[in-house]
């Protein structure tokens, strides 16, 4: 991959423009390779089925005989004065960040002729170090959204920016008049600097004016945690490098805990068995109150309800010697005493996180136990507050507003009528404001209460910056103009401010940065900044607090968790609080542990559901209080008994021709005081409607052996996990390879099931999306599906993830069944298809053992959800109708590596060539390579003992293979 | 029992016999010469007109005869990625005016020119020598390992209209792909027209191969070019 | 003239006898359900084949399952012509509507082959002619067999049809009446007159094609079978699938020729002229072939339990008790179960029970089609892949239709063309005689 | 040279026709057939006997054209790589191979008969015949060439052989 560029090809409005010319459709892209371009006269263009349509009724002797057509005109649109670092056909890389969460990751754009279309971890970010989660990567797919709001609206009424720049310059003076007063910001937490400090300039010059912030995935518990032991709010991220026993409260480490990128790789560099492993493993306990990755990657895993696992706090706190009395929890004594023999044996790098759906007490109790782990300033690390807070929160704005204290009132960035607690009614109070202006993404359901909506700048088209999880700040800068004329928030603030004074958007950043880094050399600190992607040692001070002497007390719980059903609201892990429900990627992304596409559902646990006597695709009424909800049930194994989860982000009715109508809106049953969970739930069985949507039917392996498993302990004392297999006899003489053989192995024991790599392999490969239906009838088009299999009980199951490209089998069955010779091998060993070749008889698919082809069914590049051409990879043909088509190692990457290589007359790397899979997988499961170089990480692979390949006996033997889970369960534990 | 037919009939009906049987072959046989002729092209069961051989009408009267056998320009000097890229890449209009906001910038023929310039809107070339979407070209690695332009475009200085010389069908690809020793150049001939070869081409060829370390284990996989 | 010969009231069938009501309804009904074939054709062709119900694992659902039924019934009909050939040829009824039934199902099942592919419009891969890609197909694949097979076994079914069919086109054209359809036959007939010479030319061509057919059929049948057999898929990766395709097949003739033959000779009342003996003899190849087909049943279902591998057992777990057990007990039933009552001459002999079999014997097979195409997909080697097939309104209505587009072929032959071989029609007591 | 005509004579069975073709044969009268409704049994026929060397040389020969073509094709035009199979493997030919000269020995079978009946003859004195019925499986009819000059003494000896009517037909 080329190194980061300094400063983006769109540095100059010039050439930004340009950039959009090819969005047009017009520009150099089209001009090269033109893989981009659907084959139109290849894959049936409709003239050409036509034409075809009219012949097939004659017969094949009639073949080729035919009315004659001219092939398509195309243009070739040069640039006027072409910017210095572009090469025609050659991709640029440029370092940002995004936030999807929140809180700032860094990310590897790539530029193909000013047009965005793919995303990679920046290895040199602290949040991502290199990965990628499916949020991250979709964001390339959201910037191109068709949906996107495209235009300043005054009364739901296209308006030009003018009209309302005039009207803010208007009104500014009475602002000025009355100090502000009446001038009300609502924002999201602020994780940029720059932004932060804009509004601190605002109310600098309105006093009177108010910041209000809240967060629909509010982690306000964290910080309340520990004032409580600390006497002030602290946040605390952990070093998990450091850590040998872990236990998770509740904790969603790997899925959506700030940094949770950088923690599975920690983790998974503390569990990996294979390259010059220590002969230990990180020991993962989780106590989770949902399904999670963090608890299917767990060594000893316990599913109690969310009110209960404060007990279970409760009672490890006493076994560690803090003066709590023990209660009795729903986990046994024994269990614990192991759990607490665990931690204490392993002092110093032993930590305690609680997930930020637990209330206070118990982040007060996790607190309080690390500390007497000794785990403060090793694993787990405090700084003050990441994310700047306004001066109230959603509650006390409504109250503001009841009291008619706001007549203007600016939302940035954010959409509390779909998203506020049920029991604010925002949307009625917000009716009562004199002025209401919205900046969003998206003319959502918020923009339809205001009078005004401005469009909202995508981050890969805007200038700014963001904190992550540790608070380093990176830069973000734009990898293209904006498409629709949108302002970022610091725009916006400054206008109000009026502090803009014709500055840009970059202008702005820089005057903040400037301001700080202002010794010495700033230009220099700006490239440099720009082209690594982090500012350098920003990372916030580290506070090293000790408990108060008044944290030293009994928390045990007042009152005992009430009985009954209980709802748990979740956001969603990939649209999150809703933001992402527009994102056909991320909503046809199957969730990690339910696999559930294309909207959410009632999950309950088995148990619970045979007793209430539902099942899955029964239609349910939940009843809270005054509030009811109609959902879909999916038993989902692994999830505590009388709990009901719900995911946020869904039932949205503004978010876009993708989004709307998609699932239940759980915010309808949010109340303020019960943000995550609320007990005293009834559930009614009304009714059976349409089953929610799975790519997966089947959670069993039913005795074969795709996943194979094995303890530390085996694995150490030499026990054979994967059974020797003799090679099998063959007619055939064996074939041997002088170039490069391409192989992958997939690391069983690090791989986490968060699915990044299905996204990457999508955004990378053109791949299409089928929709409801689509995946309903069992058509989904991913490349490469991560498989999630079941053991034991189905009340406290063992999860297991197995992620599933193309086998690249050396003997494929898939080849000697194309009768055109559509697929067949590569002289590297690759299991080459050949797209414009294949005809369509799914005989290859037919006999894939694996069944990782896909079919293109219908014309998917045209009908249903159309990625939009701009973000599709040039290198990469977009399939049409009638084809197979399925996972190639990226051939396209393979192949340029060899370009490159070529030109310069060298060899290949080891590891030159990277998978998209491979690169953007958080943990490195996914290793890949050439076999025949010893060098290479994954021929050392290969030869370790606990690899293996799927169906041996089938005699195929593929490319692919995978590495046995292992896990380092406490022998101590009781079962 | 009635006679139906006249005697004529018999002879008419086996002459009829006759003429179905070589009709048949007649048409195969016509099938299969249009399947081979570069002027057509099959796209699915509908047969479609090449470029071969034809001008395309474009928005100015660029001759690379001109520039290239007249005024001698290098290849490079315009299509400045070919060495670097897949896309050999056209001129930017900036371009062409270092020398045309000079020499002839008054010849209305070039107004299009500086019209372009002044209102930064890009010329709207049409499209002469192309390949299907799915066929993934790469020139940098062609001129890399000796392929001369020649070999593809033809005696570009000998056009005062670009023309697409031949039929870019899949077997000119493999002939090469296949075989590259005879059609390989010396570094110094990639762009040169009017290129002798020495009279044992295939030698040098071989000798060149060695030197580019052109390996033809591969060069025909589907995957070479299609992606 | 004398009174009506034989001949002449075949001719009369095609010529100018009133047609009975029966007739009209069928008419009506069958080109109902041609139009709807063609209709749901050219929704085929705008939309793609993801109207169908197929999905992966299931990549081959109705239509796959239509050809093999099909073109197994031509193969097998084509057997059953060639054999009746070979037995002295002298059953009007079986030489007849056997050919017709190898010719009409051949090209229907023929039709299916194109309308499955993902992209008919490059169905042209297949043959093979220097081309400027010079690319060729791939042999290894059984579908590669399979398409040279369905062209081959269409081309000797066509003449093995036409040569049967030319004497009795010259009675037709003897007793046609008015100018045009004198023309019409008479070049039909080509001049037939009923030589010595003729007819000794054709008796043996007729052998001749006859011992090309019989191999022709079993290879073919084979072959069609191989698309599944030669796959490595658990269910159908059987060295027996193929004979046990030739029983099956044959069987599906026998039946399918029973019910047109018993529905022929009483819409025309030509009762006298397709004794119950003739009827009787398919009776008994319909036995013979579901003994067969039984035998097989149980030998693969042996094998699989004895081959002892896991995915073999698996599946025939779910073929004998799990989820394929509805369509596999329901074939077994059909095809080999129903037909056994034929042992017994007094049901032997009950032309309307024989029809019946006959057309269930056809649902059978077609169920045995499904049960190797779809089901073992639907579970398959990866227990994560597995998902169950729902076919859609368009697979059903390009089922009906195709058996709408065979019934109109056999109706427009009646209406135009003998409906029994006539040269079979020999005065009693007297033997066929071949060269 | 004197106007040749066709006598056409009827016959009430086949074995009448067998005996009166034989006696005619006989008699010296070369160019003489026997049409029937259908094949008759011991009918000597007069041309020479025939064997199956020409369908199954064309079969062969069209089967060995076909394994050549998918040698050259898979062997030696493009090679590729299939799921390891050796590129020069034969077996995979067969079978395409056989059922193609099956076709083409089928094609032969269709032509040699077209040619040895002697079709397509639209045209046939014989039709002229009022007593031709191929419809009816009684109709025996000899029919021979004879000179106008022989018809007198050919009648008689006809309807000695047992023939019921006699027609004479003008070509």
């Amino acid at each position: 991959m080329d190194k980061p560029q300094q400063t983006p090809a769109c540095s100059s409005t010039n050439d930004l423009w340009k950039g959009l010319e090819e969005l047009k459709g017009s520009g150099p892209a089209r001009g090269q390779s033109g893989g981009s371009q659907t084959e139109g006269g290849v894959f049936g263009e409709p003239m050409d089925r036509r034409a075809a349509l009219k012949l097939m009724g004659a017969s094949l002797a009639l073949a080729g005989t035919t009315a004659c057509g001219r092939l398509p005109q195309e243009d070739l649109v040069p640039y006027v004065r072409r910017p210095e670092e572009v090469i025609p056909g050659r991709p640029l890389w440029f370092a940002t960040t995004l936030t999807p969460d929140g809180y700032g990751s860094g990310v590897l754009a790539k530029s193909d002729e000013g047009r965005p279309t793919f995303l990679e971890g920046n290895p040199d970010h602290p949040a991502s170090l290199g990965g990628m989660d499916p949020r991250l990567q979709a964001e390339v797919l959201g910037l191109y959204d068709p949906d996107r709001s495209q235009a300043v609206l005054r009364g739901g009424e296209v308006a030009p920016w003018q009209s309302f720049t005039a009207l803010v310059q208007e009104i500014r003076p009475a602002w000025k008049a009355r100090r502000g007063q009446g001038l009300v910001l609502l924002t999201p937490p602020v994780n940029s600097p720059t932004l932060a400090g804009q509004i601190a300039d605002l109310q600098d010059r309105y006093p009177e004016s108010r910041w209000y912030s809240y967060d629909p995935v509010d982690r306000g518990a964290v910080p309340a945690g520990a004032r409580k032991v600390f006497g002030r709010p602290l946040d605390s991220y952990y070093d998990l490098s450091a850590a040998r026993v872990i236990l998770s409260l509740d904790a969603d480490l790997l899925g959506d805990e700030p940094g949770h990128l950088r923690y599975a790789r920690q983790l998974a560099d503390g569990r990996r068995v294979t390259e010059g492993h220590s002969g230990r493993m990180t020991r993962l306990y989780v106590v989770e109150s949902t399904a999670t990755i963090t608890g299917a990657s767990a060594d000893h895993r316990k599913a109690v309800r969310a009110s209960e696992i404060g007990l279970v706090a409760q009672g490890l706190a006493s076994r560690l010697g803090l003066p709590v009395t023990p209660g009795n929890g729903p986990v046994a004594g024994a269990w614990l005493d192991a759990l607490a023999k665990d931690l204490k044996g392993n002092k110093g790098a032993a930590l305690v996180a609680a997930g930020y759906a637990q209330p206070p007490a118990v982040h007060a109790l996790a607190q309080l136990m690390s500390h007497q782990l000794g785990a403060f300033g090793t694993t787990v690390l405090h700084t003050d507050p990441i994310r700047t807070l306004g001066s109230g929160t959603l509650p006390d704005l409504v109250s503001a507003m009841e009291a008619g204290e706001v007549d203007t009132l600016v939302l940035l960035d954010c959409n509390p009528v779909y998203d506020a607690p049920a029991d604010l009614e925002f949307g009625k109070h917000l009716d009562r404001v004199g002025l209401r202006v919205h900046l969003g993404l998206y003319a959502d359901e918020s923009a339809a209460r205001c009078q005004w909506h401005l469009p909202m700048a995508h981050p890969l088209e805007s200038w700014g910056d963001a904190r992550a999880f540790d608070g380093t700040a990176s830069l973000v800068q734009p990898l293209i103009a904006p498409l629709y004329a949108g302002m970022t928030p610091i725009e916006v603030v400054a206008l109000l401010a009026g502090s803009r004074a014709g500055k840009g958007p970059r202008d702005l950043v820089q005057a903040h940065w400037q301001a700080r880094e202002g010794a010495g050399d700033f230009n220099a600190w700006w490239r440099r900044t720009l082209a690594a992607g982090v500012a350098a040692g920003s990372a916030a001070p580290l506070v090293h607090p000790r408990p108060t002497p008044a944290a030293a007390r009994d928390w045990a719980l007042t009152s005992a968790p009430a009985g009954g059903l209980e709802l748990q609201l979740r956001p969603d892990p990939w649209l999150w609080d809703g933001r992402g429900a527009n994102n056909a990627w991320l909503q046809e992304l199957p969730r990690p542990l339910s696999k559930l596409s294309w909207g959410n559902a009632a999950l309950i646990a088995p148990a619970t559901a045979e007793s209430l006597h539902i099942t899955s695709g029964d239609l349910v009424t939940l009843q809270l209080g005054d509030r009811s909800l109609e959902a879909p049930v999916w038993v989902q194994p692994g999830e505590p008994r009388d709990t009901v989860t719900l995911r946020l982000g869904y039932g949205r009715l503004r978010a876009g021709a993708v989004g709307n109508g998609i699932g239940v809106d759980a915010y309808r049953l949010r109340t303020v005081h019960a943000s995550w969970q609320a007990p005293g739930l009834s559930l009614k069985r009304s009714g059976a409607g349409p089953m929610p949507v799975s790519t997966q039917l089947h959670d069993r392996m039913e005795g074969r052996d795709f996943v194979r498993t094995a303890t530390l302990a085996q694995v150490r004392s030499g026990t054979r996990v994967v059974p020797p297999r003799a090679p099998r006899p063959s007619l055939y003489p064996p074939r041997t390879r002088t170039g490069p053989v391409w192989g992958m192995v997939i690391d069983l024991s690090t791989c986490i099931g968060c699915t990044a790599c299905v996204t990457a392999c999508q955004n990378e490969n053109n791949i299409p999306v089928v929709g409801r239906e689509g995946v309903a009838r069992g058509r989904t088009m991913h490349w490469i599906r991560v498989d999630r299999y079941y053991q034991g009980g189905a009340d406290a199951p063992r999860t297991l993830f197995q992620p599933v490209p193309c086998m690249q089998c050396e003997q494929a069955p898939c080849e000697y069944a194309c009768p055109v010779g559509a697929t067949v091998h590569s002289a590297d060993g690759l299991n080459d298809m050949v797209y414009n070749r294949c005809i369509g008889t799914r005989f290859c698919s037919q006999n894939c053992p694996y069944k990782v082809r896909r079919f293109n069914w219908l014309d998917y590049t045209r009908a249903g959800f159309p990625a939009p051409p701009q973000v599709a990879n040039p290198n990469v043909t977009v399939r049409g109708r009638g084809v197979m088509e399925k996972c190639t190692y990226c051939v396209q990457r393979i192949r340029e590596a060899e370009i490159r290589a070529g030109r310069a007359g060298r060899s290949l790397d080891a590891g030159e060539v990277q998978t998209a899979c491979q690169r953007a997988c958080p943990t490195r499961a996914i290793q890949f390579g050439d076999l025949n170089r010893g060098d290479s990480a994954v021929a050392r692979a290969k030869g370790h003992a606990l690899n293996y390949v799927l169906l041996a006996e089938l005699g195929t033997l593929p490319r692919t293979s995978y590495l046995a889970r292992v896990a380092d369960p406490n022998p101590e534990v009781p079962t | 029992m009635s006679q139906i037919f006249k005697p004529r009939a018999n002879d008419i009906s086996r002459a009829l016999l006759i003429t179905l049987g070589l009709l048949i072959l007649v048409t195969l046989a016509a099938v299969e010469t249009m399947v081979l002729l570069p002027y057509i092209t099959m796209v699915g069961m509908v047969a479609k007109a090449t470029r071969v051989g034809i001008t395309p009408p474009q928005p100015l009267p660029f001759s690379h005869k001109h520039h290239v056998s007249e005024v001698g320009l290098d290849c490079r000097y315009c299509h400045t990625s070919v060495e670097e890229s897949a896309f050999a890449g056209i001129p930017p209009t900036y371009t062409c005016m270092t020398c045309h906001s000079r020499f002839l910038s008054t010849v209305p023929m070039l107004g299009e020119l500086a019209q372009s310039l002044a209102k930064d809107k890009p010329i709207h070339w049409v499209r002469v020598n192309s390949l299907p979407g799915y066929v993934y070209f790469d020139h940098s690695i062609h001129l890399a390992k000796g392929v001369g332009c020649e070999t593809c475009h033809g005696r570009i200085d000998r056009m005062p209209l670009t023309h697409q010389p031949r039929a870019f069908e899949m077997d000119f690809c493999l002939d090469c792909h296949r075989d590259p020793a005879p059609r390989l150049r010396p570094k110094e001939a990639l762009m040169q027209m009017d290129w002798r070869p020495p009279r044992d081409r295939r030698a040098l060829g071989e000798r060149l191969m060695a030197r580019y370390g052109v390996k033809t284990t591969g060069l025909t996989s589907c995957s070479t070019c299609h992606r | 003239m004398s009174p009506a010969g034989p001949g002449e009231r075949v001719a009369a069938v095609a010529l100018s006898a009133p047609r009975p009501w029966p007739w009209g309804v069928a008419a009506f009904s069958a080109v109902l359900l041609l139009l709807a074939y063609v209709a749901s054709v050219l929704v085929l062709f705008r939309n793609g084949i993801g109207i169908f119900g197929n999905n992966i694992p299931v990549g081959w659902g109705f239509p796959i399952v239509n050809i093999a039924w099909w073109i197994d019934l031509g193969h097998g009909a084509l057997l059953l012509a060639a054999g009746a050939v070979l037995a002295g040829d002298r059953w009007p009824a079986i030489s007849r509507v056997s050919e017709s039934i190898a010719l009409f199902a051949g090209a229907v099942g023929g039709s299916f082959a194109i309308l499955h592919t993902g992209r008919p419009q490059y169905i042209y891969f297949l043959f093979t002619y220097p081309n400027t890609l010079d690319q060729w197909p791939q042999w290894r694949s059984p579908l590669m067999w399979d398409f040279f097979a369905i062209i081959a076994f269409l081309v000797v079914a066509l003449i093995v049809w036409s040569v049967g069919m030319l004497p009795d086109l010259a009675v037709l054209r003897d007793h046609a009446k008015g100018r045009g359809r004198q023309l019409f036959y008479g070049l039909l007939a080509l001049g037939w007159r009923g030589s010595h010479r003729q007819w000794a030319a054709w008796s043996r061509a007729r052998t001749v094609l006859a011992s090309i057919a019989v191999p022709l059929a079993v290879i073919s049948t084979g072959i069609s079978a191989l698309d599944f057999a030669g796959g490595i898929s658990a269910g159908y990766h059987s060295t027996l699938t193929p004979v046990d395709a030739v029983a099956a097949a044959l069987a599906t003739a026998a039946g399918m020729a029973l019910t047109v033959a018993v529905v022929l000779r009483r819409t025309f009342a030509l009762d006298d002229l397709v004794p119950v003996t003739e009827l009787e003899t398919l009776g008994r190849v319909l036995l013979g072939s579901a003994l067969a087909v039984g035998f097989f049943a149980l030998y693969e279902g042996y094998m699989a339990w004895y081959g002892a591998d896991l995915f073999d057992r698996y599946s025939l777990s779910q073929t004998l008790t799990g989820a394929f057990a509805p369509w596999y007990w329901t074939w077994i039933a059909l095809m080999v179960v129903l037909p056994l009552s034929l042992a017994w001459r007094s049901l032997r002999t009950s032309p309307w029970l024989l029809g019946t079999l006959g057309l269930l014997a056809n649902v059978g097979a077609w169920v045995d089609h499904y049960l190797v195409t779809v089901t073992p997909q639907e579970r398959g080697f990866m227990t994560s892949a597995w998902r169950d097939f729902s076919p859609t309104a368009w697979d059903w209505l390009l089922l009906c239709g195709s058996v709408g587009f065979f019934v109109c072929l056999l109706l427009l032959q009646a209406r135009l063309l003998p409906v029994l071989a006539v040269h079979a029609l020999r005065p009693t007591g007297q033997e066929a005689g071949h060269g | 040279m004197a106007e040749r005509l066709l006598v056409v004579a009827a016959l009430t069975s086949a074995d009448a026709l067998a005996g009166a073709f034989d006696a005619a044969w006989r008699a010296g009268h070369q160019r003489l057939e026997a049409l029937s409704s259908h094949p008759l049994p011991g009918l000597r026929d007069p041309s020479r006997p025939r064997r199956l060397t020409g369908e199954l040389g064309v079969g062969v020969v069209v089967a060995g054209i076909a394994f050549l073509i998918q040698y050259y094709a898979a062997a030696w035009a493009y090679p590729m790589d299939v799921a390891g199979k050796p590129a020069q493997a034969w077996a995979p030919l067969v079978p395409a191979a056989l059922v193609l000269g099956l076709m083409g020995a089928g094609i032969a079978a269709l032509v040699s008969m077209v040619r040895e009946a002697a079709l397509p003859r639209l045209h046939h004195p014989v039709f002229d015949a009022s007593r031709l019925d191929l419809g009816d499986e009684q109709c025996y009819i000899l029919a021979i060439e004879v000179k106008e000059s022989e018809l007198p003494q050919l009648r008689p000896w006809l309807e000695g052989l047992g023939a019921e009517e006699i027609q004479e037909v003008r070509p």
